[in-house]
Formats: C-alpha cells, structure tokens, sequence
C-alpha cells in the first residue's frame, strides 16, 4: 500500500525485536471475541480508480464559477488569488501542528500574530484570538464569555441574527442554564431590540449587514446595553463588509465575532471556514481560543509563542474558559495572506466593488414587476419579498442555469412567514451579464 | 540600528560565545523576516482589481472612515513574506513527527487534489440541493464508512474538530436524560486522571461537573474505584480507548456495562482511534458515543493546529437526538434534513438536540478522510492499524536500552516513558526533548498525560519508515546516554542551537502580553 | 559508521574549529538526506496500480530479464526525500536571485494555475485540430504579442530556449544564403567577446565560422572594428542588446545598416528584452532575427535549469524560411501546417528551412508567458521594463560607494562591476560572491562578461522592493568595506559557513567523474 | 501592477538617488525615434479577469482524460500521482536557477545525480546526461555526437524513426554537411537497414518500438553497425516500455537516447517534455548538455556539482559539443519522483498493465471487419491499415466522442501510401468501456 513505508520483511524483523510471533499479540489486550471483526467496505484502490470516483461524484455537482450565482447568507462568492492557494500547501504550513514548540514553530506563530493583529484593526477591537471553528461557533462562545464576564444568565439575540448562528448559540447556552431570548426574523428592520435588556441580560447579539442584508448601526444598542451592564456582540457574517463600513468597535461593541471565509477560503460547501474573535483588551483573560504573543529567544531575538494558555483546556481542563483545542490554523493562513495581498487600499476596493455590484443588481431586481424590496441600506446582499413561494422559483431558476440566492424557506423551515423572502447576494465577481440573466430569468418565473 | 530601517527584527543583544553573526542577520538559507505591518503599507496590493465606478453608495450612512491599518504587499513580497516564515517551521513532510495522541501522519496529495475539485471546493453550502447531489452523496458515503468501522447505527456529521465531537457526545447524552427526565438529578461525568484536558472542559461545558477516576498501576482506569463513584446522579463516563498511555482498556466492557447498569452513558475519546481502525469496534465494546478526528486517523493535514473535523457515532440510545443537519437519502434522492421538525418527519422518532454549527460540517475534510479511506479500503486500514502499533512498540522496546517505558508490557499505538532515566542527570524532560529539535526531530508529547512523571510520549504511526525509526531511536538514544554520562548540563539547557529561534521567554509573555503589532512610538522608529 | 547503516552520507572528516556536530548530522530543521538508492530498495513502491492479468506477453521474445536496479519509496519517505532536498536550495520565492543576464524574476502563481487547467495540460500535440481550437488560438494569440512587442512581422513558436531560438535563427540565415546561392561563400559569423557562450556555439553549431570583434573602453561593439571586418564572406552578425555588459548598443542602427550593405543578416540575442519591452521595438532597429526567453522575460519559472521557451522572430528576409509547423488562421478554424510542402500552399512563397523538434513548440510555457503578457498588459509591460532598468541603476549607484563599475553611466536592467575594487585584498571575486551566500543572498553572475575583468554582473529586475534592494545594498557595501579592511582574507576564502554545504571540490569531481550512483563495493557497505 | 513593488514615491526616491530627472533619461541611449513606441495591446487586467479568459480559451480544447482516449506516437497519456505536480510546485525547486552555486543547490544538484542515475540504469547505458529538450533533439544530439565519435559524415534514420525526431536530426546533421539518408516509412517491418552501413557510415538511428508500435531487435544492427565502426543509436519514444523490454544498451547500443514525458510529465500539447541522453563511459567527454557529477565539500562531506562543463558553451563556447544551456530541468524532477515512486517493481507491473491493454485493444480493433493488424510484436501501440483515409476516420470518431490515434496522414503528410494507416496506442489509463467504444464507432465508421 503506497502510504505504508513497512514492507513485510521489516514486519517480520520488528516483531522479532520486539518479542511477539504475531501482530495480534500486541492486542491482546482487546476481548478476544471483538478483534478483527468482519469489514464490509471496499479493499485498496489505486489513485487513478479513486480519482475518477471523486471525479464522479464532483460532476454532480453545480460549481458556483459555472454560473450566474447569488447565493450569500453567510457564505460568500469571492474570487481568491493563486497564490493563496498555493502558499497554504507549502509543506512546512499544511502538515505541520499546533505552535507548541515555538523553536521550530516561528513559521506558524509569526502569522498568527500577524492574522490576529489585522482582525483587531478590521473589527475596531484591541485584541484578537487565533480563531475559532467558524463564525457561527465563534458567536456561541461570545456568549458565553459574556456569561462569565458579567455573571449574568439571559442572552438576547436579534430577529436579524443569522438562524443558523442563533440556533448555534441557544443550543450552547442552555447547556450551562441560560435563558435565551431569540426574536423572529426581522424581515422588515421594525424589531425593538433595545427594550428588551433588562439586568439579567449578560449580552445582546447583533449582527450587521443582519441576515438581510441590512446594515445597521449598532451604537445606541451598545449605549443601551452598557445602560444595563450587559455586552454587545456583533456578528459579522461577510468580512468584506468592514472594508466599507464602520466597525462594531467604533459603534461600541465589546465582543466582535464573524466569519472569515470571504478573504481567502473557498465555499467548500459550508466547511472549513475560520470563525474571527475580537475582544477589548480588559476582557482577554476570559476569551476562548488560543492567543499568540510577542517574546524574545534566549539570544534576545523577537519570536511569538502561544501564550495566556492558563485560559485553555490543556492546561486549566475544567475551569478552561472553552473546551477548543483544534481551530482554524490554515484557514487563519489563507486569511492573513489574501489581507496582505489586499492590503488596505485593496480591501476598501474589494469592498467598494461588491457593494456597486450589489447595487446593480438591486436595480435590476427591483424592476422585476411583483417583487418588494426589503431593504434600502445594504452591503453586498439584500432580501426581497416574491409573489410566490421562494424555494419554488429557485428551484425554477437553478433549471435556467442561474442559482438566484437563498430562499426564507431554507433558513426558516417552520416559518410561512418567510416563504416568499428571498436574499439575493452579490460580489466582484458578479458580471453585468450575469444580472441581467438573473432579471430576465425571474421575469419569467413570476 | 541598521536593521530596523529594514524593518527587520532587533539583533540579538547577547550573541552566544560561537555564534557567528552577518550583516543582514540571515544564515544562508535562514533568512529573517519582519512582520507585514514592517514590510507593507495601506497603499500598497498585490491584488489587482477593476476600477469602481463611484456610484453613489447605500450604506445608510454607516461608511468606514479613516485608516483601518491594513499594510498591504506587492504578491512578490508577499510570496517571499510567506515562504521565509514557512522555512521556520517543522512539518512531518521534513521528518518524524512524534507528537503522542496527535496521530501525526503523512497526509497525501491526492487527498488535497480531490478536495480542490471545483465540485466539491466551489459549491456553496446553500445551494439548491440537486444542484449539490454529488456532495450529499459523498457525506452520505463517508457516515457509511463511518458507522461500518465503528459498529456503530449512527453518526452526526456536524462537528468541526474533536473537542466538538466531545460536545456533540455530550449534548447528545444530556438530550436523552431530558427525555428521561434525569437531567436535573444526573450531573456528575466520571474522567480518568489521564484523560486530554479537552474532557473535563467539554463536560462543564455541557453543564455536568467532573469527578476523577484514579488510574491503576498499569495505566488503566482503576474499575473497582470507578464502580464505587457509580451512583444516580451520574450522568456517563468520558474514556479514552485506547488511552492517553497508550493502552488499550482490558475492561472496557466492564465499564460500559457498569456505567450502562448505573443509567449513565459510555463517551469514548475516539482521539486514538488509528491504533483499533479495523481491529476492533467501538459498537462492540459498548461505547454510546464517540467522536472521530478525521485530521488524526484520517490523514486530514493538521495545517498548523486547524481546521480538524470530529464527526461523532452514536449508539441505538443516543442515535435520536443527533443534531441537525443530516443527511437522509429519499425519493428525490439525497437530501438534508434541516431543522428538528422536519428531522422528526422524515426519522421516526428524531428528537435532534439542536445545531453544532453553521451549514453542514466539513466538507473539505470529509473529502480528503474518504479519499483517504477508499485509498487504503478496509484491508489497508487493518495494515495501518497494524503497522502504527508495531511501529510504537519497535520504539518502545529499541529506546528501552536507555529510557524508561512507564508500564510494562506492549503498547498502543503510542510509547510514554517517565523521566526516571534522567533522576540525578540535571537533564529535564523539557531539556530531553528540547535537544531533540537539534538532532532534526520534533519532540514528543511532553508532560501529558499528568499520571506519569516528567512523562514523553511517542506515536510514530504508521508512514513512519523502519529506516527513519532507526535513525530516531539512535539519536535518542545517543541523548540518553550523553544525558546520563554527566557533564552536558548546559548543552540540554541551552538545547537548541540550531532551530530558528532559541528558547524563547514563555513567562514575559504571559506576564505583559502583546497580542498585536503595534506602532513603535516615534522616537523607537526613528533609532 | 553508524551514520552508513542509516543510509546517510559519510559524515565530516574535518569539522571546522567552531562547528557542533549532531548524531544525525542534521542541524534542526537542516536535515540530511541520502540518494534514493541508498533509501529505497526495488520491491518499494509508492504506487498502488491494479494487478495485471499475466494473459501472455507479444514482446517479440524481447521480454526484459533481471534486475533493473531502480529503488522504490513509499509515498511518505518520497514526499520527505523531495522536501528535504529542496530545503538545500536557494530560490526567487527567499529572496533576491541577481543573477545578471539570466532574468530572475518572480513567477506567478497564477500563471501555473493556468497552465494546469485540463485544456492546456491534458491535450495531445496530435489529436485532431478541432478538438485543440483553444490551444491553437493560444498560440497565435501569443505570437500576435510578441509580434507586436518586437515590431516583428513573423515569429517561430518551435524554439525550446535561447539557444534554440538562437539556432533557429541562424537556420533561417543559412536558409536565406541557400535561396541566395550565397552559403558556400558566406561562412563567417560576427560575434562580440562579450557574447554569450552560446552564440559562437550556435554558430559553429550551423555550420560557419566565428569572428570575434572587440569592445570599445564604453563597453560596446567597436563600431570601426567591426566594419572593418565586414566582407563578401559574412554571413552576419550576432550582437547582443542591451548587450551582456547592461548596456544599450548605441549605434546598433549603424550596425545593422552595415550588416545588411555588407550582405549579411542581424542576429540579436534577445536574452536581455527585459529592459526594453514596450521601451523600443527590434524591429524597428533593423534586426533580422531575435530570440525571446520566455524563461526570462515573460516570467516564465527558470525550474533549477529549464523547461525554457525560446520564440524567434523574424524580419521579411527571413520570415520565408520559418521552421514548421506553425499555426495559421483559416475558414476551419486555427490550423497547423506540418510539413514544408503543406506551408508553402498555405503561405505564399514559405520555404520553411525543416523542423527544429518534434510536435509544436512549449505549450506550457507559452501558456504562462500569456498569462503574464495580459496581467501587465502593454502599460504594465512598459511599467515593468522601466523599473527593472530603475531598480539596476539604483544598485549601481548605491554600490559604487565601494565597489566598482566597470563602466560609467546608467545601465540598462544589470549593473556591472569589475573586481579592481578588491585589489590588493587578497579577496577574489569569487570569494566576495561566496560571502554573499551567507549573508542570505545567491551569488550575482560571476567572471562574465569576459570582456570584464573578475566581473560581477547584478541583476536585480523590476520585481524586487526598494527595501529588498536597499537591505542587499547594504549587506554588500559591508562585505566590501570588510574586505578593503583586511584581516578577513580567511572568512572570505571559507565562506560560505551557513549553507548546507561549504565550498565543493569541483577540481575531484572533474578529475575522476562519478556521474552515477554505483552500489558500494560490499566491504563498505558493511563498514 | 499587482507584481511590482515599487510605488511612485519609491520611483521618485530612487531617480533621484541615481541623479535622473526623469525615467527616460535611463534609457538616453535608445535612438529617440525608436523610444516609446506606441503598443497596440491590451491593457493590465486583473486575475479574475485572466483567469477567465483562460478557461474560455481551455473549454475550447478536449481533456484526453474526458474521452477514450489512443492518441500516441510519441507522447502518452499516462496517470501521474498528485505527489509528483505538489513537490515541483515547492519554489525551492520551481523558482530556482540551473545549479552554478553548488552550496546553496544541492536539492537540485542531488535530484540530477539520481535522475542520471536511473536513466542510465533503464537505457542499461554508463552514463546519462542531465537531459536535453526533448526526445526529437536528443536524438539530432546523438546524431552531432556520434560525428564527432567517428569523424564520419553518413546519417543512416530507419524508416520506423518517428518523421518528427527524423526531420529534426536531418535539419542538424545537414547543417553541418553531413549526408541523412532517411528511409521512407517502414510501415510492414520489412525494412533492411544493414545493407545501408557502410564505411562512411557516423551512426545508424533505430526507435524501438518504432513509430508503428514495433519492438526491435537491435542487437544485429548493432553488430553490423559497430563492424562498420559506426554508432547505433537507439531511440526510445515510450519509455515505459524499458519497463518490460530489453534495454538497448543490452543490445548493444551506444548511445540511447528516449523521450522521458510518459514518466512524470503531463501531455501538454507538445511540451515541455525531457529528452533523455545515456552513453558509453568511453564517449562521455563528447556528450552534449549537463552533467552532474559527486564531490565532497571543504568539510568532507558528500555533495554534487556540475561537472566536465569544459564540454560546454559556456566554457568552450565556439569549440562546445553543443549549444544547449537551459535543459528541461523541472520535468527531469517530475520524471526522477515518478520513477522513485515506481520503483523497479512498479515500473514493470506499470509496463505490464500497459501491454495489456494494448493487447486488448488489439484484439478489438482486430475482430473490426476491414482492418488489417500491421504487426503482432508491440507494447502499448500498434499500427493498423484502415480500407479508407485514417484521418477522416478519426475525424468521424472524435465526433463520437473517441480519440482513436494518429492517421498516417498527420506524419507523413507528403506519402499517400501512408494515408489509411492508423497508429493505436493504450495505457494503464486505457479501461474496457475505453475500448468497447473505440471498435464499436470504429464498426459504424468503417
Ligand atoms: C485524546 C484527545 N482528545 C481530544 C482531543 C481534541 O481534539 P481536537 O484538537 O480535534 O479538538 C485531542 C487532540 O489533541 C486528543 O489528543
Ligand atoms: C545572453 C544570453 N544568451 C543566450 C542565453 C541562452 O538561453 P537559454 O539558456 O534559454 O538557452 C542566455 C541564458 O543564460 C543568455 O544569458
């Protein structure tokens, strides 16, 4: 077997040194009766059988480069530089492991700073973690650092919070007692947040461009919430959007969390992408995740080890402020080399493309008769209200060849309500070309 | 001095006695490099992009102003920023990895080949299901051989890591005690000492509160002592098997069946799992959930301490409350069922605990780990097993000339030794495995599990040559002896001398943190 | 030794005074690696391919028997083998790579991704012409470029490399003495001393004899030397420009104007393009045929050797003679015509001189050149030339501090530097170069141009940062001001200290020649 | 211009650091009427951009992997393990120089050393260079070289020599007046090249397996060759095939040079390929290209430098045994990877599995009514005679969606005898649906 460096006269050897006629005796210690069981799966298959297996499978497979392509709600179409890609399969990169000896770890260690380092700037916040699974674990664990921050025990989260995000962060902090509050999508941006902070509420739970695609300014409810002692948590879902828009920090977030897909990680259908934690610097101590710092060698050379760790599990085990080990380490990579290729003035560009691409395509959509805008402030995504069910003419529209966004009944199963929304994104990769082939397919369909 | 208009970290201030210094500070090929924020600036890109056509925004008033401090490079710049920084790090693609209970491996290029296919790397999560059949199919195929391996009826896809997958167990448990109306009363979890300190920390975050199992002498859970903190208020038991000692649990059905006897659940840390793939069953031995890290025994590249994937099965008891999404094959053909209503239809008697995460877990790893599985089918996954268990004990029977294994008898697929080899020697643990690095080996395990003293554990695993174990065990050895024969202190200590970086201050680190760059104030910019 | 029994190479006999030594003989993350033959062994393989049927064999009897004697590795130890051994190399992605004349610039990564697509790297140079449109497009579209970039009305696409290209060249010369009757009489070739060593060999390579012509104290062709040279047995002139000394041949029409009077043919080495792109046309200085470095100018990555790409252009004179097949635009379609009687019909009055390789030219290549002619553009191109001829300058003016330039003025893209900066140093140019290595830099071109005395030759091109070249400058201006000081006779002669290897006996290696891995005699082996 | 780090401020600095006022006065001595002309191109376009311009003009082409694939005569299609493209891309391989300064490339230097030393041990030659382009030049080398062996001027090409490697040694060799005397295609193997040796004879060039897929016996033309004092050169298109096939060397060849693309290297239309140069020991100093030779450093330790370089142009310039300098050294360390994942075991069973799939695609295209079989001793391909023009015959097949093989016409576009033969080649990538399909359109079109 190609991966396997023993060949049978080495076996042989080897068990000879190390005293045992068989290899099972060196299992002995498992029930007799359960050892080598029966597998029923396939036996070894060369690499041309199992790539044309894959390639099987891939071809039923719409890729989103193939066609006119919509489809956001916190996953993002975005075009990835070569060399990102290239850099991230660089051996000493992809098969290395976490930092733990920072001698021969200086490689891994000097760009997490450096990714932490720019997430603080971006997000408007002192300091960053290394990161987290993905936005939406990323924004369960703000929570409950705002539990243990403020000793408090109610979570509100906003009607315009990612569904998958709010079910994430119900789901963990129940676990550990907590009431959460979790408003109704807040299709038309009418939802009272702000009343409903009381002084249990340990944070309030905001994202911005919201679900909807709404951009929204979160400073009285951080005013509000800082009223009654809680924190505000801001969840970015599309990153881009900060190279266009004020920051969670300049409105006055305390935790800010997101999701780092967009700047150089491909869709991979929903995984892996990098979950962003960004905290004030008085809050540190109680953040999730592991933190890189700056040091100096025995010879008084700058490096970076990992550090603050008495907060994690393999050091504080039960009193860990989180149970994460594994994170994001590569796709941090790709992340911080794809902003370093941007740069600032790139980023505001990139940002600054989506939004006018978005925008055509607003105009274009609203000219489509039947269809309700629901929005008038957006990034690069707006939602809009069909005269018809959404998943029906999504459906209809995926048979034209053009995946039209995501539809309310996708993200809100058992919610009527929302069958007929429809959130329609757009980035710099969406071509004239393509929105009209967009308008003209939904004319058709209403 | 010269080099910070460079932008090139500060020289060192005390040069130890042989070392030879050069202008630029670079060795050859060890070449310095600053941070980008040195190197960059926000005018500068290594992107290229159209010209906006400055229509008036709709922003809501809400634009970024002013500098967010973003440097930018040239993709020169950034090419060689990154390059230099990867040549400071080890990789298993330069030597052994030995890292015990990370099950550090070669990870093959095919694997990344395939996951790159634009099919499966530009689909998006969100996507209009038959336009995505080929992915459902293909999570469809790897739960298959999933729940085939491990015996076991079901398997929840969703978790990104272990440490997930240990949540994941956990909820899962905690779901069918509510349905047992037991939750309030069942809060106690029972982990062994030597368990990873992912464990305890998951069940608190599930809300239980954890009480240790002390271990046997030979590195085991002590059964007697666990069956006496059996009791109704236990919620389940959290085992590694086979174990952070490397050892496989003799009685683990002994323990499933007390635990089961005591109304709590069997959650086995399945970190291990390379050892038994195709050796033996989870299913069979009782276990009610256990999580899978594809980035350990599936050969998914650990690329730098992520992103891992920690798909967890689950028995008949557990099976119902598995979390949402997953993925069912009907009429239509493959399809996800997406929120608990719709789970308990199309499953008689779903009762999912909730969602783990944002869309459906990760797909790039599920790619890469069935890659790798139908690569080796189930004969070559027996072979693999087979061979990182012969692997570990040719290692732990060659290195037991000089050091000290910590139990007698065969391990694992991993060796732990205590550090009684090196009593009187003024030679750490730390310093052992420290001047390992210079010998061109990254160390092993150090200090876990906490059971055993000054303990080192090693798991070469399976794509380790008998050749590189040799030249490994050799070196070591060679250490050992130099350790013992007295007078090479100092060499330990100062260990290493070669590696980018000597040791590096951990307590200044800790004490004034600097977690970001930082502008050095004029007056430092301008030295 | 120990060592041995691991494969690994005989460890050092002398160490120097100050080196540590390891066991493994690596030096943490520099790690040592033996010859595949000394790793692998025959029944290795890191292939898995499907068993054969044994149905019997239609070999003619001509079945192989016996050992062939190629060792097999198993993926893991060829993965290691490989990234071990290019962690040996330098290269343009770690830092500056000035290499004078050879245009070490950086290679995009977009470029090879494109190259990679199926299209272009799946495709047969003999399937049918309509299932490869896309590559025939490709390639016209390339020529079309590089047409318009060098004011040239015809280009041939076969070239391999330079000196290909420079055969290519020189082919389409004799051709055209051929059509002139002119071949038995025009045997003599013009080439300046500062040529590269190809151009004479090219032309003795074609058959006719060369004739150096001396440079002028400025560094270029002696314009009265060369006229004097002129004759009815000239065949033409091989000059090279910007020449090999960085500079622009100033009379260059002169020279042409006198070469076409005296009967003969203008050859330029286009080797150095890379200053002029977009700057000034070839064509349009009066030369007949010119290679263009793919390799060189277009980005194209130089891969520790080649593969290279070397297009030819032509003038009206030589157009005719072009070698097949070349690819012309038709009411099928894009279509290749392959043989000499087929391009005659499709282009009027074409007498291809024959076939320079097999099938059409380095498709890989061209596509890549492509890739980085559309990224720039006409204004990045022009862009690009200006500042690799701003950054040379920059260099030269920086450097002059203490070192000397072997002409005055700018120069175009290189910088080049005599040694009378080092007299009575004791420090020899190539010592001075072999310093440079250790302060992370690789050597510029040393002792060429011939011209020159101990000469270095500086390229920097337009992809390096000021602070790159800054930082360069600076270490240089160190070593320099180090050797004038004296007492370092010793350092420069043992440098360098830091590489994976000191200086190689290149004198033992020449003198009894092992170009082969033979197996040890058996005594060694047990050693 | 996302590849060039200097910014305007940095132009401005350096202009004046070098005492110009402006760009242009760097290049005062370009005659003014030449300087700045105007370049009708496009202009900078982004990655996106480009990226889609490539796959438009790729869609344009078809993928040997997506159709049945028999096209040979020189450059095959054989599956290469994704380990081989991962390790050339590392940029210490990719972005490297040729070797001139040894202590900084010993990875290159190394992986030449066991290049050399497996294509000697395959061609069962002394010693081989470290390539040349490819197998076409390569073989005009030998030719060159074997002039200089004997100071003889007689070229004797086989008539089963592929035309292409035929026209280029005849286009060398009689640039330097020698006579070529090439025989017409020896389609029936019937061919005497013997009674053409004769005292004047520098070498006979013989491929095996020639271009209609024959396996030759070169033992008795060697002898013949070498009574006559002249060199057989033996030519290798395939080289696969040494996997299962006396080597040529063992038959008594002098020089052997081969086309090495079916190790390693994808089609790529037509290259970058690498020719492969092996030799007697006794005639090494009149080889052609690099060679790379063992040595020890200053500390005695082993390492490798390029060596005999008194051979070459950059030494000997006008006196050099050939002009080559850049070679094909990135495809030598595909071919070298492929070879060392091989093996010897692998490379043969390799061998095997393409041998029988020829043999099964054989005894397809033979049951197929109308097709004479043109030889029964073969590797991986064969050539057949069609009752009609071949290159219509395959044009009909690829619009059925079958790459059938080579029509005699494309090689010999001037020799109407050759106008109904079809050359067949099958691979290890060849599978039974693959041939099915082939004799099944092949019936219909017939
Ligand atoms: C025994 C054990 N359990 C759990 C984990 C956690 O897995 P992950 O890092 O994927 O979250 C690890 C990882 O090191 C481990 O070794
Ligand atoms: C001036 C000059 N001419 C010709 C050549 C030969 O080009 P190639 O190596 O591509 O054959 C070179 C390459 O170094 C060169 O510098």
């Amino acid at each position: 077997m190609r991966y396997l460096p023993l060949n049978d006269a080495d076996r042989r050897e080897m068990l000879a040194v190390v005293g045992a006629s068989a290899i099972d005796d060196l299992f002995e210690d498992v029930p007799n009766e359960a050892l080598n069981p029966e597998i029923d799966l396939p036996r070894r298959q060369g690499e041309l059988q199992v790539e044309r297996a894959f390639a099987g499978l891939a071809s039923k497979n719409v890729p989103a480069s193939s066609v006119p392509f919509f489809v956001g709600a916190g996953a993002y179409k975005h075009h990835v530089p070569a060399t990102v890609d290239h850099i991230i399969q660089r051996s000493e990169f992809l098969t290395s492991y976490t930092p733990y000896q920072p001698e021969v770890a200086q490689g891994t260690l000097q760009y997490l700073f450096e990714f932490q380092s720019q997430v603080a700037a971006l997000t408007g916040m002192d300091v960053a973690n290394a990161s987290m699974y993905d936005g939406s674990t990323a924004t369960a664990e703000a929570a409950l650092m705002a539990r243990r921050v403020t000793k408090k025990s109610k979570v509100v989260l906003s009607g315009g919070l990612h569904p998958h995000y709010a079910a994430v962060t119900r789901t963990n902090s129940e676990l550990v007692g907590d009431t959460v509050l979790r408003l109704g999508p807040d299709a038309d941006g009418t939802q009272d947040l702000i009343g409903l902070i009381d002084d249990d509420t340990s944070c309030v739970v905001v994202q911005t461009p919201d679900i909807f695609g709404r951009v929204r300014d979160l400073a009285p409810i951080a005013e509000a919430a800082h009223a009654k002692g809680a924190l505000l948590v801001a969840v970015v879902t599309e990153i881009v959007s900060l190279g266009a828009l004020k920051s969670p920090g300049e409105m006055g977030a305390d935790i800010v969390v997101g999701e780092g897909q967009s700047i150089g990680n491909a869709l991979n259908f929903g995984g892996p992408y990098v979950g962003l934690f960004a905290t004030r610097q008085k809050y540190v101590r109680q953040a999730p995740g592991r933190l890189c710092g700056e040091t100096t060698d025995a010879e008084g050379q700058r490096g970076f080890v990992l550090t603050l760790s008495t907060r994690e599990q393999h050091i504080r085990r039960d009193k860990a402020t989180s149970n994460i080990c594994t994170n994001s380490g590569l796709c941090c990579l790709a992340f911080t080399i794809h902003m370093s290729l941007l740069g600032e003035a790139g980023l505001k560009k990139l940002a600054r493309l989506n939004h006018e691409a978005a925008c055509r395509t607003y105009d274009a959509v609203a000219a489509v008769p039947g269809v309700e805008m629901l929005t008038d402030r957006f990034f690069n995504e707006f939602a809009v209200r069909l005269p018809k069910n959404a998943e029906g003419v999504v459906d209809a529209l995926a048979d034209r060849g053009v995946l039209a966004g995501v539809p309310g009944g996708r993200l809100w199963p058992d919610n009527p309500e929302m069958e007929n929304v429809l959130l329609v994104a757009a980035t710099e990769t969406t071509t004239d070309d393509h929105i009209a082939a967009l308008a003209s397919a939904l004319k058709e369909v209403l | 001095m010269a080099m910070n208009d460079q932008g090139r970290p500060t020289r060192p201030t005390n040069i130890g006695a042989n070392e030879k210094r050069t202008f630029t500070g670079n060795r050859a090929l060890e070449i310095e490099e600053a941070l980008i924020f040195e190197i960059g600036d926000a005018g500068r890109s290594g992107v290229d992009l159209d010209e906006p056509t400055g229509a008036p925004s709709r922003l809501g008033g809400l634009e970024r102003e002013g500098e967010i401090g973003l440097p930018g490079l040239a993709e020169p710049e950034a090419m060689r920023h990154y390059v230099r920084l990867s040549q400071k790090n080890y990789a298993i693609d330069m030597g052994p990895f030995p890292l015990g209970s990370c099950t550090m491996k070669h990870n093959p290029r095919l694997n990344e080949k395939m996951a790159r296919l634009p099919g499966f790397a530009d689909i998006h999560p969100l996507q209009p299901e038959k336009t995505v059949q080929g992915a459902l199919e293909l999570i469809d195929t790897l739960a298959h051989w999933l729940k085939t391996l491990t015996g076991m009826p079901a398997v929840a896809m969703s978790p990104k890591a272990g440490a997930h997958g240990e949540l994941c167990g956990m909820m899962a448990i905690k779901a069918a005690l509510v349905a047992r109306g037991e939750v309030e009363t069942r809060k106690r979890v029972l982990v062994p000492e030597s368990a990873h300190g992912t464990n305890p920390a998951t069940a608190v975050q599930c809300g239980f509160t954890v009480d240790d199992i002390p271990a046997t002498e030979d590195g085991r859970v002590d059964l007697e002592a666990f069956k006496a903190k059996l009791g109704p208020d236990v919620a389940g038991i959290m085992v590694t098997n086979p174990n952070t000692c490397g050892l496989f649990e003799r009685e683990i059905r002994e323990i499933a069946d007390a635990v089961h006897e005591a109304g709590g659940y069997f959650y086995c840390d399945g970190a291990n799992f390379n050892a038994i793939v195709c050796k033996a069953r989870p299913g069979d031995l009782g276990v009610d959930a256990m999580h899978i890290n594809l980035h350990k025994t599936f050969s998914t590249p650990h690329g730098g301490g992520g992103p891992g994937s920690g798909p967890t099965v689950l028995s008949e008891a557990l099976a119902p409350f598995a979390p949402v999404p997953f993925v069912v094959f009907g009429p239509h053909g493959h399809h996800l069922a997406e929120s608990r209503a719709e789970a308990s239809e199309v499953v008689e008697g779903a009762q999912p605990f909730g969602r783990m995460t944002a869309f459906h877990g990760q797909m790039g790893m599920f790619v890469r780990a069935l890659s790798h599985m139908m690569s080796h089918g189930s004969d070559g996954l027996r072979q693999a097993s087979e061979d990182a268990v012969l692997n570990a004990n040719y290692v732990q029977k060659r290195l037991s000339a000089e050091m000290t294994p910590a139990f007698p008898g065969f391990c694992m697929h991993e060796a732990l030794f205590d550090d009684s080899f090196l009593d009187g020697t003024g030679v750490a643990t730390i310093d052992f495995a420290k001047a390992m690095i210079d010998e061109g080996y990254h160390p092993m395990t150090m200090y876990f599990p906490l059971v055993v003293h000054g303990a080192m554990l090693i798991e070469p695993t399976e794509t380790e040559s008998k050749r590189e174990l040799d030249l490994f065990c050799d070196a070591l050895l060679s250490l050992a002896r130099e350790a013992k024969a007295g007078g090479a202190v100092e060499k330990f200590a100062a260990a290493p001398v070669f590696a980018p970086r000597r040791r590096l201050d951990e307590t200044a680190a800790a004490r004034k943190p600097v977690l970001r760059y930082v502008e050095p104030a004029p007056a430092q910019a301008a030295e």
